[in-house]
């Protein structure tokens, strides 16, 4: 990725937050509804034809961003753009872009409507969006896409319970690529997978990107999966980015607390450690601590960080939002 | 000895002035008596009343009996039947019987004179419905009017509590429940049954009432379905009684409108014309109707054809005016064609549900009998409120059954408010709901009223009644029996007012 | 008590008995001609008008219905036609009648179905609870009149041990009348309330089972077997439990059931109760009654729904704390 | 699944559970007995003039002075009681079928409407519902018939008798399905094959047509299957007390209330035959149903 | 029949498990589920058990713990609690040896527990069904559990309701329960599965501490090879519903006999290790009733031969290190 390349996807001051309006009887007796900010604050640039990988514990918000990306929900704050038009506008209003940002999501079994073959399935958007006409032109359009993936043609016939699991994730690669889009948001493709299974679909996700030269926006939890396939990683807690740069920077050297935390975590497949787990547990997204959202489990927290929210700033090749970034080695 | 007896319907209330419903009246008769009785044969006997005379002007002279005193002990005056008179006249459900009565003279202790606005020939039989209260206890129980519908709020005293004169005591009245009655040991005339306490029940799903009497939870029961006859005579230890009711069963036709309601040729286009209008279609629907087979099939016997809007019971009936029209298809059909049907017509037949013994099934046997002769009946049955209303707010309807009755039970009444033409200024043809209309017949009528010389009378009322006959006013079908099911060990008669004479009954001890 | 979800359900009911009122007193401008009603059929056109205009019939209906309001708000509910007696004592005289039947039906048809629905449920694969549902299925299926006249044919006409009709005598406790306290009163209570229960029962049991097998399937059912605790324990406490939130919503639907097919029973067996009542009515047309009728109705349904959700925040701590 | 090889499935399933394959058998004779009723009927009850008032309340054929011709003897009209049930079996499955299609209609709509579209529309949707939940079916049955009744002109309520049941089971029982379909629809719409669609750029309506309904349907199915069974017994019900369907177009409800009367009387044919008939009915449809839920309810698999 | 022992074990083993089939019950065939499992559980060890979905993992456990409902059920094969056979007796006698002697955790904190009692009550009446303690005695009981598994403020929490707490807390209440009668052995089915790394590695230590302090004999059921190599001394891998490999976890991981277990494990993306394209197996496992002739693995594997198909190849090797491999990686010296 050259510094001059535009971004495909810009997201800036991304902001969303769930929760009822204040209803009139909680108005009036004064109470404040229950709000979660899933994400806050959150900026980030994908960049033609890279990888960059959304990693975070559970419920913090990485499934929103994504969402917000590709134009399935409208953010509250902030914009999610591709090609610098608002994504929440292409999908409004139905813009010829809305092709290019497509999505492949966790769960197999519920990414396929069950009473679909799957042909049907990946010929959904082909058909929709016009890209191809006529019954045969289709037809052979959806054989390519199931050999691409790895599949045989016949399998359009089939309905998705006739598949296993890895096979259903691979179909919906299928129809995620059938537009030929420039953006893959990948939601936690593997996390369902067996290992055998993932590794069968990381690398035939890395063989596509090699062929056809798209970038994906790629959410995990999985550290390794991020370290195989990322470029670029961005860290996230609570609603926020805490760390983003490239991989190898990251990897080699977490700034963040947080980071280094997730990255001792992860059990490693040498011989046992014998290092003291990570301390505490999420907060409460709906009643986040005051100042640097980590700071309730960091080892390093001083007075400071329940001041301010740290910024993300640069350092050593990559951003970060910690104060006390530079004195932890 | 103890009576259990059960109905169809509960009694509303106990005040004799405020209903005329005639479940409430016949059980009100128990405690309250009227001026002029009937007996069991329907004749009148003195009641309270022991003489009643005509005296000119438009007024009758009663003589009341002496000895008679209230359930508190109070003796009767004449003020109380005074009082008694003018409250029953004044009660709107009373109108078209009492409603001519303007005033009710006390001449002395023992006499009372009754005027009203036109002199009125069948007061006698109209008494008959007349019943006497205690002025004192009115007065100290606040119902010296009697109770105003809709715009009271409150229940009056005279709803639960009873002081007339009669053979039996009020005990307990438990509103739509039940009610029970004493023996009045002071009463002035003879029982001649031996019953000291009674209940009534009321339990209107006929099967459950038929269990309650099996089971001998109740000893008698009025109302019993017709099929159930049998199996009742079968059941040892029981019994059935029968007697004729005061009605009579007819089909209604409409007689005015020019173009029949609700009625079709046979390609179901709407008809131009009214066929009822025409008497040669009223013969030909007369000619179809097998009342004889209605009566031995749906009535199972417990009716009497007839063929006069009258019959034994009504005063004024003629029984040998009574004629078998018979069955003739062959002559309906050439009736229907001479009128201009020759194919028959479509036509609704509005049946009111209830309230009468197997109307449903009467309607529909007619239909199928009219279908013979190509009138294809739909039939139409509808909840008593909703058919009264649409007779009452129209009449809507341009062939109906229903059952008829004329106030008083004279066929005088049956006359003025049903054959008349409707009036709606002099209230004449009040319940002409045929709206059948015919000149010679009111002269007949008109002349009927102003006439007090019995055999005169008799002349009229056999012309009223030829004429009604001529001209199939309507298709008459039959009157149904009443029948009551008991233990062996009652008896009782039935009467044609269908009330239990409880000071007649007789209870055996088994 | 979650005071937001509390005042909200009842926001709820009353907004329910307002359009339940309007329904109601529509109802009553539509059906039939009270005047009629009260007249019969031989009453001149004089008296109809005068008894039209002293009732009030002539001024339009909005006024009416203020009219209407402000007296049902203090629990007038005019004179029935019929009965020529105020609405309010007539209901207050019936309900006794009417709630002890349901409520005898519906804890009949709880203590029953509960049980069998929970055995049906644990032996799903035996053929004994496939009898028992096809059982259920066969109580579902008869009608409630019919199964109450059976019941009289056999145990009042045949046998001679219960009473065909009525409830027998009463007792006054206050203004309540009631009928179970007596020995005869009870007898006359047991086949109505049988013949209101049967198909309720089979309700209730296929209910439990059906839900019951599907807490079965839970983990933590699993997680208490594993536990070591006893089946019948996993079963009754912790299965049961879990199962009752839909039986609580659904006793209450059930009350409506039964309120209603107490018209049926009451008819067959002249149970003094406010079905016997509202069938006369309504084929009398006496609208104050049928009005009267309604409001009570939807007054103690809105009150079950209240009680039920009530009942169910209370045995479901997720409800109890979440946000109204 | 497809619908084809799901289909087979089923029939395989069914066969080998011989309660469920007797009541469906039952069922499927019962509705062509009901649907072929004008040509298989020895009579039509509808046919006045082939009635005989003197053949009226004949037992059925094989008892003591029964009359071949009416194999299980005749009413009190002289119809022939075989023919008035194969027509009323008709009527009665009818309305049935119609009194569901009905609220599964207005049901599937609202539900569609509330589940999808959330919001206002939503809290609209289930409100109404819940109100009208707050009301027993019968005693709303009651009052639609009430209602419907009073308002048409006399001569035309006895054609539309069959019309206002119908409206009033259809419309009593909406609520039922609109809750089934909006919890469906919720679930259905949060899964992810209806974003991919949505990212696919299908409108609403084809999203809420062509995916989130179709997946919908099968608690619909299963609740309409046990419905048809209840509408059955409630309109027998409201025809036990008068407010059903009027005697000349008998449904079974109606032949039980005319036959009530006959319980005591000895003629008992007039009042078992159809009981038989309806329980009948009811037990297969309800066995039927019961076995549906049990495959088709996934909360149960 | 190979039985896998380790002479460098402490104490004899706890429970030991030989032969085990489970099948399901189907009309007409039997379709095997399991199939010949065996394996010891030693006191303050921690076995672990490892494969893929589907492998029969859960299976295993459930078996032993007498947990399967009929259409399963153990067809073969005995399972010794302290030398006595446990897969014999009656359901109620099982009923008192689960949770008292052998006790079980579930992947799903979520779904684990009765939403509608509150925890303590779930506690107390484990407490109460296994052992003495009554009344305040058990409540006692009930507070030191959970600050046993580490939550804090105990006393409050016992009125607490499942919802009221984080995942993690749950899983940990759950570890209490099973805790409740004081097992000597536990058995876990992926207890860290649900839950967030950070937490996961929580847990391990948590049942790695429990373990050596109580002397706990553990199975723990993962498909995660890093929680293997971080919480177990011994292991099993399972494919197909059979254990294709046994032994120290050390060696496993150094080492692999099994093609399967080597395959697997470098299939596995992990920090630091980059690879453009990850080595990865074909195909997937295959389902019980569609097994292949011979070796379940052979149609993935890489190097099977003829004799693969002939017959399902046997467990050899060293005692403490098993494969179930005609053609097994890394032979050593001790190998026949
Ligand atoms: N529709 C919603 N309504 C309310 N809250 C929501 C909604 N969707 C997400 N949230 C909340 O927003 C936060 C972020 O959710 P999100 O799904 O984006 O997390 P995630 O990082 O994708 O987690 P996971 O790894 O579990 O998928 C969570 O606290 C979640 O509870
Ligand atoms: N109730 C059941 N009926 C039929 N087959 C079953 C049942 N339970 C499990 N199986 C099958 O048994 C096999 C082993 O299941 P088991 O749950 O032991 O796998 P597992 O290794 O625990 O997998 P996972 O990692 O998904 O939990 C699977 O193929 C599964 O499909
Ligand atoms: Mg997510
Ligand atoms: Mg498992």
């Amino acid at each position: 990725m050259s510094e001059l390349a535009t971004p495909l996807i810009d997201v800036a001051d991304l902001g969303r937050t769930y929760g009822a309006e204040a209803g009139f009887l909680n108005r009036l007796l004064g109470r404040k509804p229950r709000q979660v900010r899933a994400v806050r604050g959150v900026d980030f640039q994908l960049m033609p034809g890279e990888t960059l990988a959304l990693v975070g514990e559970s419920g913090c918000g990485k499934s929103t961003i994504a969402r917000c990306v590709a134009g399935l929900e409208t953010p509250s704050d902030g914009v999610a753009s591709y090609r610098g038009q608002s994504m929440d506008v292409i999908a409004r209003r139905s813009l010829p872009e809305r092709r290019d940002v497509q999505m492949v999501f966790q769960d197999p079994n519920s990414s396929l409507n069950p009473r679909w073959r799957a042909g049907e399935s990946i010929a959904e958007p082909i058909r929709v969006l016009g890209i191809e006409s006529g019954r045969a032109k289709i037809a052979a359009r959806v054989a390519e896409l199931l050999t691409q993936v790895g599949l045989s043609p016949e399998d359009a016939e089939k309905y998705p319970h006739e598949f296993s699991g890895g096979q259903r994730q691979r179909i919906a690669i299928a129809r995620a690529l059938s537009t030929r889009p420039r953006v893959i948001i990948c939601d936690e493709p593997t996390s369902a997978l067996d290992v055998s299974v993932q590794a069968q679909i990381l690398n035939m996700m890395k063989d596509l990107q090699d062929q056809f030269g798209m970038s994906y926006l790629f959410i995990t939890h999985d550290l390794g999966v991020v370290d195989h396939i990322a470029d670029r990683v961005a860290v996230m807690y609570l609603g926020r980015i805490v760390e983003i740069g490239p991989r190898d920077r990251i990897f080699e050297r977490p700034r963040h607390p947080y980071t280094r935390m997730l990255m001792e975590a992860v059990p490693a497949l040498g011989p046992m450690t014998d290092a003291p787990p990570p301390l505490g547990e999420l907060p409460d997204p709906a009643n986040p601590p005051s100042g640097c959202p980590f700071r309730t489990r960091c080892r390093h927290a001083e007075a400071q960080c329940a001041q301010n929210v740290p910024a993300l700033r640069s350092l050593d090749g990559r951003q970060v939002a910690c104060l006390r970034a530079e004195e932890i080695a | 000895e103890n009576l259990r007896y059960a109905g169809a319907t509960a009694p509303l209330t106990f005040d004799p002035h405020a209903t005329n419903d005639f479940v409430t009246t016949a059980i009100a008769r128990q405690t309250y008596e009227s001026l002029i009785e009937l007996n069991a044969k329907s004749q009148l006997v003195p009641g309270l009343a022991t003489q009643w005379e005509y005296i000119d002007n438009a007024a009758w002279r009663l003589t009341l009996r002496e000895g008679v005193t209230f359930h508190d002990g109070t003796p009767m005056t004449a003020e109380d039947v005074s009082f008694s008179i003018m409250r029953q006249a004044s009660s709107p459900r009373y109108k078209s019987l009492f409603g001519q009565i303007t005033e009710a003279n006390v001449v002395d202790a023992t006499t009372v004179d009754i005027v009203t606005a036109q002199p009125d020939a069948v007061m006698p039989v109209k008494l008959s419905l007349l019943f006497v209260m205690s002025k004192a206890w009115a007065e100290a129980n606040d119902v010296v009017e009697v109770p105003d519908l809709g715009a009271a709020s409150s229940e009056s005293y005279s709803l639960r509590h009873a002081n007339g004169t009669g053979p039996m005591k009020l005990e307990l009245q438990v509103p739509g429940e039940r009610t029970v009655f004493v023996r009045n040991d002071d009463w002035w005339d003879d029982f001649t049954g031996n019953v000291d306490r009674a209940e009534y029940v009321a339990i209107t799903s006929a099967p459950t009432r038929l269990a309650a009497l099996l089971s001998g939870e109740v000893d008698l029961i009025t109302d019993v379905p017709l099929q159930d006859v049998v199996r009742v005579e079968e059941t040892a230890g029981f019994k059935v009684a029968d007697g004729p009711q005061r009605l009579y069963m007819g089909l209604e036709m409409d007689g005015t409108r020019d173009v029949a309601l609700a009625s079709f040729d046979k390609n179901g286009q709407p008809l131009d014309s009214n066929p009822f209008k025409d008497v040669r279609v009223r013969r030909a629907i007369a000619l179809a109707i097998d009342n004889e087979a209605i009566v031995s099939r749906v009535m199972r016997g417990y009716a009497r054809p007839i063929s006069m809007p009258a019959a034994p019971g009504f005063q004024g009936y003629a029984e040998d005016l009574e004629k078998d029209l018979g069955v003739d298809l062959e002559e309906s059909k050439r009736l229907l064609a001479e009128a201009g049907y020759p194919d028959g017509f479509r036509t609704t037949l509005n049946c009111p549900l209830e309230r009468y013994v197997n109307t449903e099934e009467i309607c529909r046997a007619s239909a199928s009998l009219l279908a013979r002769v190509g009138i294809e009946v739909t039939v139409n049955g509808m909840v008593w409120p909703e058919f009264a209303r649409m007779l009452v707010n129209g009449p809507d309807s341009s062939f109906h059954l229903i059952g008829a009755l004329g106030n008083s039970g004279d066929v005088q009444d049956v006359f003025g408010a049903i054959l008349h033409t409707r009036d709606d200024e002099s209230g004449l043809g009040q319940q002409n709901w045929a709206m059948w209309s015919n000149t010679d017949f009111d002269a007949v009528f008109e002349k009927l009223v102003s006439t007090f010389d019995p055999d005169e009378r008799a002349a009229l009322y056999r012309e009223g009644l030829r004429i009604a006959q001529e001209q199939q006013h309507a298709i008459y079908l039959h009157q149904p029996f009443l029948i009551w099911a008991m233990a062996d060990k009652v008896d009782a008669s039935v009467r044609a007012d269908s009330a239990v004479v409880l000071s007649d009954v007789t209870v055996g001890t088994e | 008590m979650n005071p937001v979800y509390f005042a909200r359900r009842v926001g709820h009911a009353v907004l329910v008995v307002f359009i339940v009122s309007l329904i109601a007193f529509q109802l009553g401008e539509v059906i039939g001609d009270p005047v009629t009603a009260i007249l019969g059929l031989d009453a001149p056109a004089s008296a109809r008008e005068a008894l039209r205009e002293q009732m009030g019939l002539d001024q339009p209906w909005p006024v009416r219905y203020l009219a209407f309001i402000g007296d049902a708000l203090q629990g007038e509910f005019g004179m029935s036609y019929r009965a020529q007696r105020p609405v309010a004592d007539i209901i207050v005289e019936r309900i006794p009648a009417t709630v002890e039947l349901a409520i005898s039906a519906l804890i009949l048809s709880l203590w029953i179905g509960i049980p069998l629905g929970v055995v049906a449920a644990i032996w799903r694969e035996s053929c004994w609870a496939s009898a028992l549902m096809t059982g259920s299925v066969v109580g579902v299926s008869l009608p409630t009149f019919v199964v109450g006249i059976m019941l009289i044919f056999v145990f009042s006409v045949q046998l001679g041990m219960l009473p065909s009709f009525g409830r027998g005598q009463t007792v006054a406790i206050g203004a309540w009348q009631t009928g179970l306290l007596t020995a005869s009163g009870l007898a006359a209570l047991i086949m109505p309330a049988i013949s209101l229960a049967i198909s309720q029962v089979a309700l209730v049991a296929r209910l439990v089972r059906a839900e019951m097998l599907e807490v079965l399937r839970m983990d933590y059912i699993r997680f208490a077997r594993a536990r070591g605790i006893r089946d019948r324990v996993v079963h009754f406490r912790h299965a049961l439990r879990n199962t009752l939130l839909p039986i609580i919503t659904v006793s209450g639907i059930q009350i409506g059931y039964l309120i209603a097919f107490a018209v049926v029973v009451e008819q067959v067996f002249q149970w003094p109760g406010l079905g016997t009542m509202f069938l006369a009515a309504l084929t009398e047309s006496d609208i104050p009654v049928i009005t009267a009728f309604l409001m009570l109705i939807a007054c103690l349904f809105a009150g079950i729904n209240l009680i039920v959700d009530m009942l169910y925040a209370l045995a479901d701590p997720r409800v109890r704390l979440a946000e109204g | 699944m497809s619908s084809m090889t799901g289909m087979r499935d089923h029939v395989t399933a069914m066969a080998t559970q011989p309660a469920v394959l007797g009541a469906a058998a039952i069922l499927l004779a019962l509705v062509v007995v009901a649907a072929a009723a004008p040509w298989f009927a020895p009579s039509d009850p509808s046919d006045l003039a082939s009635l005989d008032l003197f053949d009226s309340h004949l037992p059925p054929s094989w008892l003591n002075g029964g009359d071949a011709r009416y194999l299980l003897g005749t009413d009190s009209q002289g119809a022939d009681l075989l023919s008035l049930l194969m027509y009323g079996l008709r009527t009665s499955l009818t309305v049935g079928l119609l009194a569901v299609a009905l609220s599964v209609t207005i049901g599937l709509l609202l539900g569609l409407i509330a589940g999808y579209a959330r919001g206002w529309a939503d809290t609209l949707i289930m409100r109404a519902a819940d109100i009208q939940f707050t009301f027993p079916a019968m005693l709303l049955a009651l009052l639609i018939g009430g209602l419907a009744r009073s308002m048409l002109p006399v001569n035309q309520q006895e054609e539309a008798a069959f019309f206002i049941v119908v409206l009033a089971l259809g419309i009593s029982h909406w609520p039922h399905f609109a809750r089934l379909v909006r919890a469906a629809v919720i679930s259905e719409a949060g899964k992810n094959y209806v974003m991919a669609s949505r990212l696919s750029g299908r409108g609403h309506a084809g999203i809420l047509f062509r995916h989130i309904m179709p997946n919908s349907l099968n608690p619909v199915f299963v609740l309409a299957t046990m419905d048809i069974a209840f509408a059955i017994m409630t309109e027998a019900t409201l025809s036990f007390l008068g407010f059903g369907m009027p005697a000349s177009q008998p449904s079974l409800g109606t032949l039980i209330r005319v036959g009530y009367g006959y319980l005591f009387s000895g003629e008992w044919w007039i009042v078992a035959f159809p009981s038989l008939v309806l329980v009948t009915l009811v037990v297969s449809v309800n066995v039927v149903g019961d076995w549906l839920r049990d495959r088709l309810d996934p909360k149960l698999r | 029949m190979s039985v896998f022992t380790t002479q460098a074990a402490a104490g004899s083993p706890v429970l030991t498990v030989r032969g085990l089939d489970v099948v399901l019950k189907r009309r007409g065939a039997d379709l095997p589920i399991i199939r010949d499992v065996s394996y010891d559980l030693r006191a303050g060890e921690i076995l672990g058990i490892v494969g893929e979905s589907g492998a029969g993992k859960s299976m295993s456990g459930n078996a032993v713990a007498g947990l399967l409902r009929l259409p399963l059920s153990a067809s073969r094969g005995e399972v010794r609690l302290n030398g006595d056979r446990i897969d014999t007796l009656s359901p109620r006698r099982m009923a008192d040896i689960r949770g008292k002697r052998i006790a079980m955790v579930f992947q799903d904190p979520l779904t684990s527990l009765n939403p509608v009692f509150t925890i303590g009550a779930q506690l107390i009446e484990t407490i109460e069904r296994h052992t003495a303690a009554r009344g305040k005695a058990a409540k006692a009981q009930a507070v030191s559990l959970l600050e046993q598994v580490g939550i804090p403020a105990a006393t409050k929490r016992l009125s607490q309701y499942p919802h009221e707490f984080s995942g993690g807390m749950r899983q940990r209440v759950v570890i209490a329960l099973a805790l409740a009668g004081e097992p000597d052995i536990l058995f876990a089915d992926e207890p860290t599965t649900a839950l967030d790394v950070s937490i996961q590695a929580q847990i391990i230590a948590l049942f790695r501490r429990l373990c050596q302090e109580k002397g706990l004999a553990a199975a723990l059921v993962t498909h995660d090879m890093g929680v293997i190599a971080q919480a177990t001394d011994r292991m099993a891998v399972m494919y197909a519903g059979r254990i294709v490999e046994t032994g120290t976890t050390a060696q496993i991981l150094h080492r692999p006999r099994h093609p399967y277990t080597s395959a697997l494990m470098q299939s596995i993306p992990q920090i630091g290790k980059r690879q453009h394209r990850l080595p990865q197996l074909q195909g997937a496992m295959p389902r019980p009733g569609s097994l292949p002739q011979g070796c379940a693995f052979s149609p993935r594997c890489a190097l099977a031969t003829a004799g693969c198909l002939k017959a399902v190849p046997p467990m050899s090797g060293p005692e403490d290190h098993q494969a179930a491999c005609i053609h097994p990686l890394n032979r050593e010296a001790s190998d026949v």
